[in-house]
């Protein structure tokens, strides 16, 4: 199954969208969230993101989302030496795209289903 | 001929950044979240602490990545990743070369490109690379006209400068002070202010 | 000044959001989050998004933003008796609208062009 | 003529929630969260309460009313904004008349309309929608037929329930079960389901 995982600025947002993805999603998705600093800061941490690709991986990729810019370029450099495209980092609404990955993931989606599930939060309407 | 010393370098980087940490943060209160001080002051610190737990012989592109990789893991704002990548790409540029004005000319290209790649930031963005660019540009021409490395470093710190100054009546188009949009007019950007000093550091860790 | 209110179904989702788009946004401008239904759980509360929609509003219109569709028509509902045009909806991403409202209501904009930069946030890039 | 007493079918409504609770919890565990049956127990447990709080002398219109602003600050899922209005809607419509057919059968439509107004659903996507709609027209036409009002719930009911059956091989496009795309169909819609209990309790509420 396809992993994902959450990268904000606020670990509360973090922990909330695992939360809320995963009462969508069921169970069986692997979904890390990770936020803030190394000391709790509003911010990120590569090391923690380094430790959450890796637990969401089930050898059938990953696909990433960050809440703002800064969190994009901490995954992207944690990503540089990962060559082989199994995390998949999309520039989606940081909940709506969670959500909606997650539960594609949950449905048995491809890992490229998956990232447009994503991408394709940013036009659904809520209604 | 002389050339750069990487432990020198961060040394020196870490000395005035820390030095000037309060300023950055300030710049950064203005049109970002107020850390950039915090997060540099942090970040080259542990660079330091990581040297000088390396293996004497590591040569110094290793350092450079070293350092970078440390950047990366220390810091949790842009500027950790931008100048991560930055040291890192500038260590493979370098490989186990010296640091003189050739290498160094390489080096920071490689790193500017990697800068560029990573944040998808043109000149005018109001962004490190308003400052990093001039730098680099200038500090090639100079070697390449044959002038000493302290020269060619003195005439990248001021085209560093004059791009960080270049900052101030931009609108941000990249990094957090974008989402400010007119209101980040009139502000410097505080990753060009803090990419000077970096620069500026080069000079005093010359040797031979 | 333009108020905010951060409607989610997870309180952590809603504090989240208010501490990051603060922290951009600077001390003056009314954000208000609510999160969860009145026992905790995930869901919405009515009764606590009222009172958020009268802490923020400060005169000059409240824009409203929520994570998913149910928060919507929670909002949507309790809005149902203010005919006056006060409290604009808008369906926006909940983290990214919340933040570029935020932003452009602390730089004084009016109600409208807080909406407008809150619906803006579906499609600017993250980089 | 008999009519239909609001506290009555309130109470009836329920009743019969509370003791399908689990399975209109299971259908959304299936498709959604899995709170469905919990929010309608507990909403119309807190409308119980309210409306015997509530001066005798309130008029079935304005008990409709309480009833509706109850459910939506006591469930915090989508059926409580979605019954809360329609039942709102329902007391306006019936203002103090008593709930004879023609009175049952304005209130319908306007439940449903406040239904259709706030969620935007039409019939199909596997929502509420599809049951409410042909309740609606089916207690409408057995009313315009002369028919007692009795027969009349008893076809809207049976209407509502083959409604709700139609609602297995759809795919949501409305509500929480939308985000599973093709992974709703071959489910009941929950709020369907209710729908049709909270229609047959109408029946279980005639008085004279
Ligand atoms: N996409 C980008 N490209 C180049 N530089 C950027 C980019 N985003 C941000 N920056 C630089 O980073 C600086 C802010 O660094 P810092 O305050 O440490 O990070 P953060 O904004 O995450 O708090 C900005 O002043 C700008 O120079
Ligand atoms: N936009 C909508 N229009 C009509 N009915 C809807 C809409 N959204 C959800 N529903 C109904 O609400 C039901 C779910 O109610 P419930 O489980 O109480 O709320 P939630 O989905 O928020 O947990 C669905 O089965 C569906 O019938
Ligand atoms: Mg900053
Ligand atoms: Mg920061
Ligand atoms: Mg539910
Ligand atoms: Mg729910």
């Amino acid at each position: 199954m396809v992993g994902i995982v959450v990268v904000s600025h606020s670990p509360e947002i973090a922990a909330g969208i695992v939360a809320l993805a995963a009462q969508m999603a069921g169970p069986d998705v692997p979904l890390e969230g990770v936020g803030g600093t190394a000391d709790g800061g509003l911010g990120t941490d590569a090391g923690r993101i380094e430790a959450a690709l890796d637990a969401a991986d089930r050898g059938e990729g990953v696909v990433v989302l960050g809440d703002l810019g800064s969190a994009i370029l901490t995954v992207r450099t944690v990503l540089e030496d990962d060559e082989d495209g199994r995390f998949r980092l999309v520039d989606a609404p940081v909940v709506e795209g969670a959500i909606a990955a997650a539960v594609s993931a949950s449905a048995g989606l491809s890992v490229d289903e998956v990232v447009r599930a994503a991408e394709e939060a940013r036009v659904v309407p809520k209604l | 001929m002389s050339s750069v010393s990487v432990d020198a370098w961060m040394q020196e980087a870490s000395t005035v950044i820390t030095a000037n940490a309060e300023r950055l943060t300030e710049l950064d209160s203005a049109i970002g979240d107020g850390d950039h001080g915090t997060n540099l002051t942090r970040g080259f610190r542990a660079v330091i602490e990581a040297l000088a737990a390396a293996e004497d012989e590591l040569p110094p592109g290793r350092r450079l990545i070293l350092a970078g990789k440390t950047l990366v893991s220390k810091v949790g704002g842009a500027s950790g990743p931008l100048w991560g990548t930055a040291l890192r790409r500038a260590g493979r540029s370098v490989g186990d070369a010296a640091l003189d004005g050739p290498a160094l000319a390489d080096a920071l290209d490689a790193a500017l490109a990697g800068v560029v790649e990573l944040g998808s930031a043109e000149v005018g963005d109001k962004t490190m690379v308003d400052a990093l660019t001039p730098a680099t540009q200038a500090l090639r021409t100079a070697v390449e006209a044959g002038e000493p490395l302290a020269d060619a470093i003195t005439a990248a710190a001021d085209a560093a400068a004059e791009g960080a100054r270049s900052t101030v009546p931009l609108q941000a188009r990249k990094g957090r002070a974008s989402y400010l949009g007119e209101r980040s007019i009139g502000h410097e950007d505080p990753g060009a202010a803090s990419t000077v000093l970096i620069i500026t550091a080069l000079g005093r860790a010359l040797e031979g």
